[in-house]
């Protein structure tokens, strides 16, 4: 079956899922180059999360604005940013999204309006608000949207964000991607609450919602229900949105703080899987969906060819763009 | 136009006219609109502008500072108000690790022109938490450009550079000098950022300050002349850019050196003054170099304490004297 | 009537409302001295507070912990300042509380267990967590209450201070003294909820209740009541009590910003009234209230002679106390 | 005893030296626990002590640093972890504002003996928001002490010393160490706060470092002994107390100072060094002082990137050339 004979939301569904199988092939490729010594540094892989940013990002509008954590290949692809870009990035290579000036927990696709992954645990919520505050006050009709992890929910900033955006009644959604540990300590353990996200939602007298953020279809719709609602006037939104990482934290953390019996029950709801399933009932081919699995494969296969063969940035790059005018003099 | 205006009247006029310039810029901050401001440095914006250009704030310095970065990054230049500069620490965040890195992690995709204006400064009697000069915070980042006028004219002008930089600026109100009065400012009155002013020849010895310190050091000077010692004072206007430019020019005529900071000594931006005049500048030295600085404590309440621990017009005449014996 | 001859509620009732008025007296005077140029810097004065300090204390252990803000002089009263030595703070003298390092902002007796005024909005909040760990660490029983203002439930420290607490079931209450204004601003023109702290108490997984701040008697008891709930080992409270400043924020402000009705209103539900009514429902004569006035009024007019005689502090001492050996060497 | 130990292994071994010495010890941060921090650097205590002394904690530095500090006031000796020395600016308040002044501003009423340790430093590729060395934040304010041990040993007896202090202390671990292998502490081992130690004697220079920039100026030392320049090299260990006595008296000897520091350049913690220097040291100076210090720009992740801008023992070596030749 060619793609060109499904239903537009099958057809939708279809690309939906190719884009979330791309990024898990660039997770797992950006694992193995980790573990092969090519990528620097460290990586937080978010395998297991991709509904969450492929979901959301279907729902708003081109010119929205997305603001993610190091936890943010995810985001950063959803929004638009190829596989070479994103692993150059992490190889260190000039033609990285920032130039290998970022690395893996800054990914940043200003162009479409992906505007940084922030890796100081909540730092981003209030710049969130304030994108919103700016596409209010330009009359735009943009919305800005902060994806945080569970761990999140306990840091002041939050707070200030979320008092601040509902008070000024700002066009901003809230997403927190709650894989259930902060790095290695269950979010149980250190929150107040059940729901670290939802749960909250009633201190800023705004709406607080459940997902299930391991279902593309799920997110979508929710997202884009609270999206209308912001653009209409009516406020920001919390939305805690269920998951489970594949990966260990960062780097090669095996993860072996979290119960076989947890681990197997998640990676049996995987996004992958249940984006599948939907294409299934929906009457697509498995021949249709490998060949998207296969196209992805290969994608990311050129993608890390490519990236291996970028050139590696100028050192004298180091001492470009602090300020505006390109230069980093800071003394006459 | 009034033949004299205060330096708090200079704020608000300098926002002001960069808000009838340019609709980009908005303001937010805690108590800014209907209050105009604890110290009244936005006295009649809310009035001029309106709600949607004047914004009151929650108490929530690192909302204040972030969302002003947020919409920074997306076509506005807000300047935002953090009340007293001793609380840039609820926001130091802000500060030291996303406001002055974003630009450069993301590769030069997202700039960030906004302005933090806060009061600075001691010598009132507000105790240790609200009467630090904090410049030197600032200097410790890479990425913030560090405004710190001493005159209603400067402030005026550096406020026109400041918001209309594409660079992130904080720009420090000197609390001691919001009722001193001066000229106004003429019309599209401009101070680019980074020129250091000599604002008293001299030949025998250089004072550099800044903001609260450069009246001081003026009246350093003046007694000093009465002995017959000529001290050149340097406005040094800002921390980032920093002139050493001109520091070194006026070293070369004098060939002594005197810092007056109001910063505690430990840390203080004339430190940083100095280790760069200790290599460049070591030729034209002719005698140590000597720092006038806060006292490395905390700032007590009573005034004959705090006298005690911040620079004062004798300890600037007693370190030149010092100098000149050398 | 002798104040033997009252049962012993009533007696503890009109002790109450003698340290009411001692503080209120001593506010006048703080305010008068600052008109007078007497007192530098700032004051924040919490005349029209006076039942919540009072009320508190009251339900307290000799040995609890207190945590203050900036407007204080009614907690460092409560806790056992006498006003010669709140004065003699304010007045510069080297006889005040903090030997005049501190100033009206920061009145501290950590002799009583008032561990300090925090100039800081919300900074003290981790604090009394802190301290309540302290107590439960070391097993003696203690709580710690931290007393804060409506605007202080909006910055980050709050959150980070309530979930912490909650998390670690410590014994600590936070009680806001919601006087419906930051500076100038009302609190609802910046708050996401009508009750700024206790709405805020199921995002922690708290009790929170409301109070009426103005009577001695309702502060008292509830207080006793989540002190002992704390003490028990069933974790923190957040208590709201509505109160009214009847000076303006600080210094010399007329608080102009408030309705006229507003605080006209406000003026006729005063503590001290309310607990006046409430002695004399109990029978007690007027002539022994009056008395009670009047022995306030004589301790204050004698605490602003001494402290008016006190010395200033000697300059030197600009420079002790910074280390704990008492000197203030940073190099050798 | 084992012949050598990591870096990492002391910073644990040199708590649970003081836990098991005093029951008023206890530890919080976050991950600290059964993960025994992300860093390894607070292994076997959860095991050892038990959860009571070990506490695990949200992401909330402003509660890890402010609970510490109050129970730091009431009888205990928290000893607070923030994970890397970049987030200390999300409770910079407590280190600022708070801590450092409670002492001062009660008039001596108030105590707080604590420790907060954080992982400092760059050169491991983290990029801008988790590779800075911030030593020179911590050195903007009075009443803090600040220790930063470059071997393991000294971990230990810093450790020692800092638990033990009456004074707040704010320990940097330098992450690049961790690995770094060393002579274990002999038992009861304590390195008091405030003494350098001259690490390698040389007659031609004065090289004052502190931390990871200790090994790497002991590397430029070889090197310049190869071109017959003998360069003495001063571990400040502690930048609060500053032992500017050990310094001078280098000085004495060399006639010649270059700083090796991490921090950036401006308001970096050698320009307070340099400027002491330049007042009751410069009699003793025969030639300019030097800084090599971070690049003014934040950290980029690329190690051919991050390698430009922090200091190396190319550049050291070349500062040295440069003077010795003047
Ligand atoms: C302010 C701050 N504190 C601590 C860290 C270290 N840290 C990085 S990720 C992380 C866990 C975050 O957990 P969560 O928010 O649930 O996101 P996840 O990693 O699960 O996606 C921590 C503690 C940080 N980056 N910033
Ligand atoms: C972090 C911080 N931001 C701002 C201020 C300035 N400030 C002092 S008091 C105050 C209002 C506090 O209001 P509230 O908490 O309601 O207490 P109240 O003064 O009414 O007792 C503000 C904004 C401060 N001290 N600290
Ligand atoms: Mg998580
Ligand atoms: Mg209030």
């Amino acid at each position: 079956m060619d793609t060109a004979d499904l239903s537009t939301d099958t057809a939708e569904l279809l690309a939906l899922y190719e884009q979330m199988v791309l990024i898990r092939r660039t997770e797992k490729a950006a694992h193995d180059l980790f573990l092969q010594g090519l990528v620097k540094g460290t990586t937080h892989l978010a395998a297991g999360h991709e509904a969450i940013a492929v979901g959301a990002s279907a729902a708003l509008r081109a010119d929205d604005y997305v603001f993610a954590t190091y936890r943010g290949h995810h985001h950063a692809m959803a929004r638009g940013a190829g596989p070479e870009e994103c692993l150059a990035e992490l190889m260190s290579r000039a033609t990285g999204l920032c130039g290998a000036k970022g690395g893996s927990m800054h990914l940043t696709k200003a162009a479409t309006g992906m505007l940084g992954s922030y890796a100081i645990v909540g730092a981003h919520l209030p710049m969130a608000a304030g994108a919103a505050w700016s596409a209010r006050l330009r009359g735009t009709g943009q919305i800005a949207v902060a994806f945080f992890g569970d761990g999140a929910t306990n840091i002041g900033a939050f707070h200030e964000a979320l008092n601040l955006a509902a008070v000024w009644k700002l066009p901003v959604l809230f997403v927190c991607e709650n894989n259930l540990y902060m790095e290695y300590t269950p979010i149980a353990d250190v929150t107040a609450v059940a729901r670290p996200a939802a749960d909250r939602a009633s201190a800023y007298g705004i709406p607080g919602e459940s997902v299930d953020g391991n279902d593309v279809v799920a997110v979508r719709e929710t997202v884009a229900r609270l999206a209308e609602r912001a653009r209409a006037g009516d406020g920001p939104a919390l939305l805690e949105a269920a998951t489970y990482r594949h990966f260990g934290h960062s780097r090669s953390d095996p993860a072996a703080y979290r119960p076989a019996e947890e681990v197997e029950r998640w990676l049996k709801h995987d996004p992958l899987d249940i984006a599948r399933g939907r294409l299934t009932e929906r009457g697509v081919p498995a021949e249709t969906v490998t060949a998207a699995d296969e196209r992805a494969q290969e994608a990311v296969r050129q993608a890390v060819d490519a990236a291996k063969n970028a050139p590696a940035p100028d050192p004298g790059d180091a001492l470009t763009d602090v300020w505006a005018d390109g230069g980093a003099a800071w003394r006459t | 136009m009034a033949d004299v205006i205060t330096y708090r009247e200079a704020v608000a006029e300098g926002i002001a006219r960069e808000m009838r310039r340019d609709a980009a810029v908005v303001c937010l901050g805690e108590d800014i609109g209907a209050a105009g401001g604890v110290f009244k440095t936005t006295a009649g914006l809310i009035e001029e502008f309106g709600p949607e250009r004047v914004w009151d704030t929650p108490i929530s310095e690192q909302a204040i500072v972030g969302a002003a970065m947020g919409a920074a990054m997306t076509g506005m230049r807000p300047v935002a108000e953090i009340m007293f500069s001793d609380f840039l620490a609820c926001c130091w965040d802000y500060l030291a690790n996303e406001i002055p890195k974003v630009r450069y992690m993301t590769g030069g995709q997202v700039t960030v022109p906004l302005v933090v204006r806060t009061a600075n400064g001691g010598g009132l009697g507000f105790g240790a938490q609200h009467s630090q000069a904090t410049e030197n915070w600032a200097l410790t980042v890479p990425g913030l450009k560090i405004a710190a006028p001493a005159t209603p004219a400067d402030v005026v002008g550096m406020m026109a550079a400041a918001i209309r930089s594409d660079d992130p600026v904080v720009f420090f109100e000197h609390k001691g000098l919001l009722a001193a009065k001066g000229a106004p400012a003429p019309p599209d009155h401009v101070v680019e950022l980074g020129r250091a002013a000599v604002v008293h020849e001299g030949a025998d010895v250089t004072l550099v300050a800044l903001a609260a310190m450069v009246p001081l050091a003026l009246r350093a000077a003046a007694l000093l002349a009465e002995e017959g010692v000529e001290a050149e004072v340097v406005d040094l206007r800002c921390l980032v850019p920093l002139d050493m430019r001109t520091v070194l020019a006026s070293l070369a005529r004098t060939s002594r050196l005197v810092t007056v900071e109001e910063n505690p000594y430990q840390g203080g931006w004339g430190a940083t003054v100095v280790s760069v005049v200790a290599d460049e500048g070591f030729g034209l030295l002719d005698a140590p170099v000597r720092r006038v600085a806060g006292e490395c404590v905390p700032l007590p309440f009573a005034d004959a304490l705090e006298e005690r621990v911040i620079p004062t017009v004798d300890k600037v005449v007693a370190a030149v004297r010092d100098l000149t014996a050398y």
